[in-house]
């Protein structure tokens, strides 16, 4: 069954089309890539997923719910949460602080409850810092936690990111580059790591990456996309062998 | 609550008079409060050369303000309890001088305010008088009536124009007054036009009363602003006589707007051919190099009002001197003093109207009225 | 009313609007390199009008040169206290807010060191027309008014010049968006930030002179340039174009809210006026979004 | 110097005043990342309806208080719900235009005195030390507490990275909203506080220059640190009397000292670092070694 | 010797980034840097570039201890293309480049280096009058490398140049390196991408944890187990 629907979905920039007449399904529990050039509209479909541009055109559906009308903060809250290719953290905000913050959908207390101190507000605030640390051990943040988020390397800022977006506990993961900066053998790392969170938090993940290991070694589905346009589509050893997607992506020997 | 119950002891002289004085050397009411300040240091130097009050040395202890409201109660409670004055000069605003109110209530010791003209200076909302509180300046009523009987009986103008700032109290008196007494001797306001502190153009309003047509245009507020009035006036080509209050006289007045105000009018306390006011002018400008201003007159008469209080009181205590202040009476250089036991204003002051001419302020007459209520 | 009233009326807000126009530039030119509002700018105006009347009445230079004077002496200034209160701040990459309580403080040592050493006292530039008005018919614009709209557009002009046209302005523009990326070009970010003060405070020179000809000047007249940072706001943050626009629009709102509702309510309309346009227009008229990619 | 009590207790009750308002700004602008210059606005909306509703309607003194901090968080939501969609310091000017707008609009209201101002019935209640103290401690609990829970965390990571938050699923606009009224209420209350002890209020109290030295205090003391905030506030009240002895140049002095301490410690005094003690005091309180920071 | 690092300390605070390290560039060589994620390979670059201040150590350039502000570095003629490439995003692509070549004065040569550039890179050529702040990431990451190449320097600092490029744009990112060191010049090279890097570099250096721990020519290195093991992963291909 489809979690994720778009429909016609399109994208224009002025008399720029970054995303033309995108049709994408992604299964869920899968590991769908989303792949293509660069400037080919990857990063736009999160966006647009994600509701930080409009769509021109088109619909997105979320487990049958039209979701394209919906604030951003609306679309995280019914399950779907993303990284973002340009770092954005909570930069002068610790590491533990980062998820910490990420975590609070998953304590039920209000503000009297905060002001007075209540049983509800103890709970809640055990079951943040216990989610808190389980991430932090997951991500392999341990020596990092109490690092401003600014002071980070390049690496670890992209893992806190992984990290913060899982905090949420959401449905389905979308990941713009996670292993931009990483070497091959931290890429590998990360390969591991997120395998493990889609298992253990059974989530569907949506993934853009330039590190064809990674997406080929975890990839149930592939998408490429160049130009805006669905270049190709299918399992990964069908794209690898793509004629269309080996010209205008991979190279020659590129893989 | 800090009013007193069998009423404060207040503060005893020791072995020096310590007066207290608040009021801006900071802040955009700067001018006038220096030049208070450096009156009442000349006064008290010269009254220590002449061997002090009843044998003992004055001190004065002067504080800033900056003329803000708040700051002049923090002042006045320092100046009554750290300092023990004996009685407190100024502030020289109305809203400072109320301000201070609970702490001179609390330690019995008198504020003279030296502009506060806001009624609510000396007595309460219900009309009850302030113990403590009490002002050598005019209240607000009596300058903008004297204005407006005078321009309908001395000048026989019928048709007159305000422009006021609203945001200042003095203002809104002046022109409140004003206005009535004018309506009520038969007169017709034509235009009434506002602005607020620190705008510095009025050309539209002005061109709206230049399209009223009014014979008089009324500028109840301070020299500054009247130099700019009277100059955008000129600009936009309206030519009326313009009449103001005590706000006007200053040395400022003439070199910013000489020639646009040439023959207009305005009321104020004081004669400046007057030979105690010329004195001190004098006495003023060789010791500061500038002319003073209107406050430095009033701060002269308020240390005046005080001298004479002291010197009637048995001790030189700041209650009995409150007490002594009730009945007081001292020809000032503002004129006649004599403080009203009822309300702590001064009553009888004459206005004397004065007319710019060429260089000079011109005095007219001597001109009181009764204003209506 | 009628018709020369309301030429007249749009004449007077034309004027107030182009002394807030000439505080607004020097503003805008140093918002829109280093993205905080300099709440010092005021000061320098200030001290450019007494820099006018100091060289006028005590070295008898005539009106340009006293221009030129305070242009010189409040570009100084302004590099003082960009070296003095802002550099250590940039050293340290603090963020903006950090850079307006610092601007404020500068603003409050400026007028209160003026306070206590020169006094508080009105000063007052000798006259510099006879005539001070140019009557056509029954309208009449004052001289003054005309030389500050003219010397606002002028600037304006030039100064757009130099940040669009040049590589100098380039430069500039790297600077503001990324100070180290900049360096790493081979510009002198010191140089750069140099010019752009020394440009501003000269700005505020001139400002200064003609606000302190035009009225009085005393400690306190800074204050006015609040009226300009609304107007640069309305403008639009940051856009020179955008700055005068805005300034000038604000001068006539104020005069017709005046003319033809009341003059109580002048200050308030055009309060109220400014918190609708950013509600209409949340980057000002000429402001552009500054909404960056996700 | 024989110091005298009475003196230094009015200047701690300003300085109590002062950091009412400064706690709510603290929470915008430290925790926030909004900066305003129109909190003098609601303090005067504060000031007046304290005012009125002990002299008009004769209620109790506590009353007052709450209905000050009310009514000017309901102004708050109005102009928030306008405002807060404004980025960095177009939202500053739009405040400082909303602050000029009550001042004015209090100065032409006459049958609240307008610019001559509004004197309290003789018969309220005064504020004391003792109420200023109160009314701190009340709420500085609320204020301690509520930053270390979630929604302070949240409100926080707007102040970060606002798309951040946004994916994360904050609000922003009703966090802004609640951070805008929480500081909108304090400031209120500090109206009404500063209205019965002055027992007389007039607008020109609450020009522009209050609104500034208010954010002065905040940054002074550090952004996003409660003790700075109340470092800040009593330190910057009591600083202007404490320079008396250098007369005309006290202010002179002030603005150098406020751009030293940019410089030199440029997170202001405790930059992002609560004291101790608080921690301390605050655990008692919370009886459970939950909450930190 | 062109660039000669000796016992370089860096801190940030209490973090010690770079504990000693010693490094020196040949004129006319391509020295790359490999190391995990927070080695401090970022922090020798911009040490280089003198946008973070050493906190002992000498740099020399030609032998003479090279200038403190990284505008005067610049002047030198060492130029870094910084990771998370730092592109003016108010500027659009073509004043980008035009920034690129602030302090050269030869009209003709940046006319030609700008064909060149645009010839490399056709993407920017069609962006060219785009505002660089909405660019893709990939499109940034080329304007960054083009920037780079517009000011002609000596020696080019390149921060992680392939970070966020599609398969075969990363080949030509490579091919560029090649060709920019066939034309003499110099490069010191920050890759995650090791393969590539120690395949086109001369000699390199492996930076952990702020130390220099092991150095030598290029192809050696790649061949080297426990390289293998530590940074070009268990390849499963
Ligand atoms: N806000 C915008 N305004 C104008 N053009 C934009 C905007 N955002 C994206 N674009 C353009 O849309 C195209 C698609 O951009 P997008 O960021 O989706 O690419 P991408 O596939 O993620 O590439 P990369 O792999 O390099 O990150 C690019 O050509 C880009 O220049
Ligand atoms: N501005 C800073 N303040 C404090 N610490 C910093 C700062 N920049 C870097 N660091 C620390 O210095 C160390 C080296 O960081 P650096 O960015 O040089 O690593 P890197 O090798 O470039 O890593 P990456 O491959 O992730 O880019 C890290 O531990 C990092 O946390
Ligand atoms: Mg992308
Ligand atoms: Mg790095």
């Amino acid at each position: 069954m489809s979690q994720l629907e778009l429909k016609n979905v399109t994208k224009k920039f002025g008399g720029l089309t970054a995303v033309g007449n995108v049709d994408l399904s992604v299964r869920k529990g899968s590991i769908h890539g989303l792949i293509g050039p660069n400037g080919a509209g990857k990063t736009t479909i999160f966006n647009l997923i994600t509701h930080i541009y409009e769509p021109t055109e088109g619909e997105i559906f979320f487990e049958g719910k039209p979701i394209h009308q919906l604030p951003t903060h609306l679309i995280s809250r019914a399950g779907i949460t993303r990284t973002f290719q340009n770092i954005r953290l909570f930069k002068d905000l610790t590491t533990y602080e980062n998820i910490l913050t990420a975590c609070h959908f998953n304590a039920q207390y209000n503000y009297l409850d905060a002001i007075a101190r209540t049983k509800r507000y103890r709970v809640g605030e055990e079951v943040l810092r216990n989610n808190c640390e389980l991430l932090i051990d997951i991500l392999k943040l341990n020596d990092q936690r109490d690092i401003l988020a600014k002071n980070l390397p390049y690496g670890y800022q992209r893992r806190l990111e992984i990290a913060r977006a899982v905090a949420l506990l959401p449905k389905m993961l979308l990941l713009d580059e996670p292993a931009a900066g990483m070497n091959p053998d931290e890429t590998i790392q990360l390969l591991e790591i997120i395998k493990q969170i889609q298992n253990q938090f059974d989530l569907t993940v949506l993934i853009i990456e330039h590190h064809m290991d990674l997406i080929m070694n975890l990839c149930d589905r592939i998408m490429v996309l160049n130009f805006g346009r669905v270049l190709a589509e299918g399992t990964p050893q069908e794209i690898q062998n793509h004629p269309h997607v080996v010209e205008a992506y991979l190279g020659e020997g590129g893989h | 609550g800090e009013k007193p119950a069998a009423g404060p002891k207040g503060n005893t002289a020791g072995d020096t008079i310590k007066i207290g004085w608040i009021g801006s050397l900071t802040g955009d009411q700067a001018v006038w409060g220096t030049c208070e300040s450096n009156t009442l240091q000349m006064l008290v130097d010269e009254a220590n050369a002449a061997g002090g009050w009843k044998g003992k040395q004055l001190e004065l202890v002067p504080l800033d303000y900056r003329g803000i409201a708040e700051e002049s109660l923090t002042a006045a409670r320092r100046l009554t309890t750290q300092d023990n004055v004996i009685a407190i000069i100024g502030p020289n605003t109305s809203g400072g001088s109320i301000a201070l109110t609970p702490a001179v209530e609390t330690s019995g010791v008198p504020a003279i305010s030296t502009v506060g003209t806001n009624p609510l200076v000396t007595v309460t909302e219900d009309g009850a008088v302030k113990p403590f509180n009490f002002r050598v300046c005019f209240i607000d009523p009596y300058q903008g009536a004297v204005a407006a009987g005078y321009a309908y009986d001395v000048l026989g103008l019928r048709k007159a124009a305000v422009l006021y700032d609203q945001s200042i109290d003095y203002s809104k008196g002046l022109t409140e007054f004003f206005e009535k007494q004018f309506v009520h001797m038969g007169g017709e306001i034509v235009a009434k036009e506002a602005f607020n502190a620190g705008d510095t153009e009025f050309k539209t309003q002005l061109t709206k009363i230049k399209e009223a047509d009014p014979q008089i245009l009324f500028l109840p507020y301070f020299f500054k602003e009247v130099a700019l009035t009277a100059n955008q006036a000129e600009d936009i080509g309206l030519n009326v006589v313009m009449m103001g209050g005590d706000g006007w006289p200053s040395e400022q007045l003439m070199k910013m707007a000489k020639d646009s105000l040439q023959g207009d009018y305005f009321v104020n306390h004081l004669d400046y051919k007057d030979p105690a006011v010329a004195d001190f002018n004098k006495q003023y400008m060789d010791a500061f190099g500038i002319a003073p201003e209107l406050n430095g007159y009033l701060a002269y008469d308020a240390f005046l009002v005080l001298k004479a209080a002291v010197e009637k009181a048995e001790n030189i205590n700041s209650v009995e001197i409150a007490k002594a202040l009730e009945t007081v009476e001292v020809q000032g250089i503002t004129g006649f003093i004599r403080m009203d036991a009822a309300t702590h204003n001064p009553v009888g002051k004459d206005a004397a109207i004065l007319k710019i001419e060429g260089d000079e302020y011109v005095f007219q007459q001597k001109y009181s009225i009764v204003p209506v209520e | 009313m009628n018709v020369t009233f309301f030429i007249q009326v749009l004449i007077n807000g034309i004027a107030i609007g182009s002394v807030y126009a000439l505080m607004a530039v020097g503003y805008s030119l140093v918002y829109s390199i280093m993205s905080f509002s300099n709440f010092a700018h005021g000061g320098v105006i200030m001290l450019g009008a007494y820099i006018g009347y100091y060289s006028g009445a005590l070295f008898g230079l005539p009106i340009w040169a006293a221009i030129l004077a305070a242009m010189l002496g409040c570009g100084l200034i302004a590099i003082t206290i960009e070296r003095a209160a802002y550099n250590p701040l940039r050293k340290r990459n603090a963020p903006p807010l950090y850079y307006i309580i610092s601007a404020m403080g500068t603003s409050i040592l400026l007028e209160n060191l003026i306070v206590a050493t020169i006094g508080p006292n009105f000063k007052t530039y000798p006259p510099l027309f006879t005539e001070r008005s140019i009557e056509i018919g029954k309208i009449a614009i004052g001289k003054l008014d005309l030389l500050m709209l003219v010397i606002s557009a002028v600037s304006l002009f030039l100064l757009v010049f130099l940040i669009d046209k040049t590589k100098i302005g380039m430069a500039i523009r790297a600077t503001a968006y990324n100070l180290r990326a900049s360096s790493l070009m081979g510009v002198n970010p010191d140089t750069v930030i140099f010019i752009v003060f020394g440009l501003g405070g000269a700005m505020a020179g001139v400002a200064g002179v003609l606000f302190g000809m035009r009225y009085v000047v005393y400690p306190q007249i800074g204050i006015i340039t609040n009226k300009a940072f609304v107007g640069a706001v309305f403008g639009g943050l940051g856009s020179l174009p955008g700055a005068i626009i805005g300034s000038v629009l604000l001068g006539i709102i104020e005069v017709m809210a005046s003319a033809y509702w009341s003059s109580n309510l002048q200050n308030l309309i055009a309060f109220v006026l400014l918190i609708f346009v950013l509600i209409v227009r949340p980057s000002g008229i000429m402001g552009v979004s500054t909404e960056d990619k996700a | 110097m024989n110091l005298s009590w009475y003196y230094i207790s009015g200047i701690l009750i300003f300085a109590g005043i002062n950091l009412m308002a400064v706690q709510g700004l603290s929470l915008l602008t430290g925790f926030t990342g909004l900066f305003s210059f129109g909190h003098a606005g609601f303090m005067s909306i504060g000031a007046y309806t304290a005012a009125i509703v002990t002299s008009w309607l004769g209620a109790p003194f506590y009353v007052s208080l709450l209905s000050a901090g009310l009514f000017a968080g309901l102004i708050s939501l109005i102009i928030g719900r306008l405002t807060l969609k404004l980025k960095g310091d177009y939202f500053v000017i739009a405040t400082l235009g909303f602050g000029e707008s009550v001042r004015l609009l209090f100065a032409f209201l006459e049958s609240i005195g307008g610019a001559r101002g509004f004197t309290i019935a003789t018969s309220a209640h005064h504020t004391s030390l003792f109420d200023v103290v109160l009314v701190n401690a009340i709420g500085l609990i609320v204020m301690v507490n509520l930053i270390h829970s979630k929604h302070g965390r949240n409100l926080k990571a707007i102040r970060e990275e606002e798309l951040a938050s946004r994916v994360i699923g904050i609000d922003v606009f009703k966090y802004k909203m609640s951070s805008f009224f929480i500081s909108a209420f304090y400031a209120g209350v500090a109206g009404g506080l500063f209205a019965h002890y002055l027992l007389f209020i007039q607008p020109a109290m609450f020009q522009l220059i209050k609104s500034t030295e208010l954010t002065i205090m905040v940054i002074f003391g550090g952004l996003g640190s409660i003790t700075g905030s109340v470092i800040g506030a009593i330190l910057l009240t009591a600083l202007p009397e404490m320079l008396r002895f250098l007369n005309v140049w006290r202010f002179v002095i002030y603005g150098i000292l406020v751009i030293l301490i940019m410089i030199l410690r440029p997170k202001g005094l405790m930059g992002g670092q609560e004291l101790r003690l608080i921690s301390w005091t605050r655990r008692l309180i919370s009886k459970r070694k939950g909450g930190q920071a | 010797m062109m660039l000669q690092i000796k016992n370089l300390n860096v801190h940030y605070g209490g973090i010690h980034a770079l504990r000693g390290v010693d490094i020196e560039v040949e004129r006319g060589e391509i020295v790359t840097i490999i190391g995990s994620n927070g080695a401090g390979k970022s922090t020798l670059i911009n040490a280089i570039s003198g946008v973070v201040k050493a906190s002992g150590g000498t740099i020399l350039h030609d032998g003479k201890e090279l200038a403190k502000k990284p505008n005067l570095i610049v002047k030198e003629g060492i130029v870094q293309v910084p990771e998370g490439r730092l592109i003016f995003a108010n500027l659009t692509v073509a004043d980008n480049l035009a920034m690129g070549a602030y302090l050269r004065k030869d009209h003709d040569g940046i006319a030609k280096d700008l064909e060149k550039v645009y010839t490399l890179f056709p993407r920017l050529l069609e962006r060219k009058s785009q505002l660089a702040g909405t660019l893709s990431g990939g499109e940034q990451q080329m304007l960054a490398m083009g920037r780079g190449l517009m000011s002609d320097p000596e020696l080019l600092l390149l921060d992680e140049p392939s970070l966020g490029l599609a398969p075969l744009l990363v080949n030509t990112i490579f091919e560029i390196i090649e060709t920019i060191y066939k034309m003499g010049k110099t490069i010191l090279l920050v890759e995650q991408n090791a393969y590539k890097a120690l395949a086109v570099a001369n000699r390199a250096y492996v930076l952990e944890q702020g130390r220099v721990v092991m150095e030598g020519p290029a192809a050696q290195l790649a061949g080297d187990p426990t390289i293998q093991e530590a940074y070009l992963g268990k390849r499963t291909t």
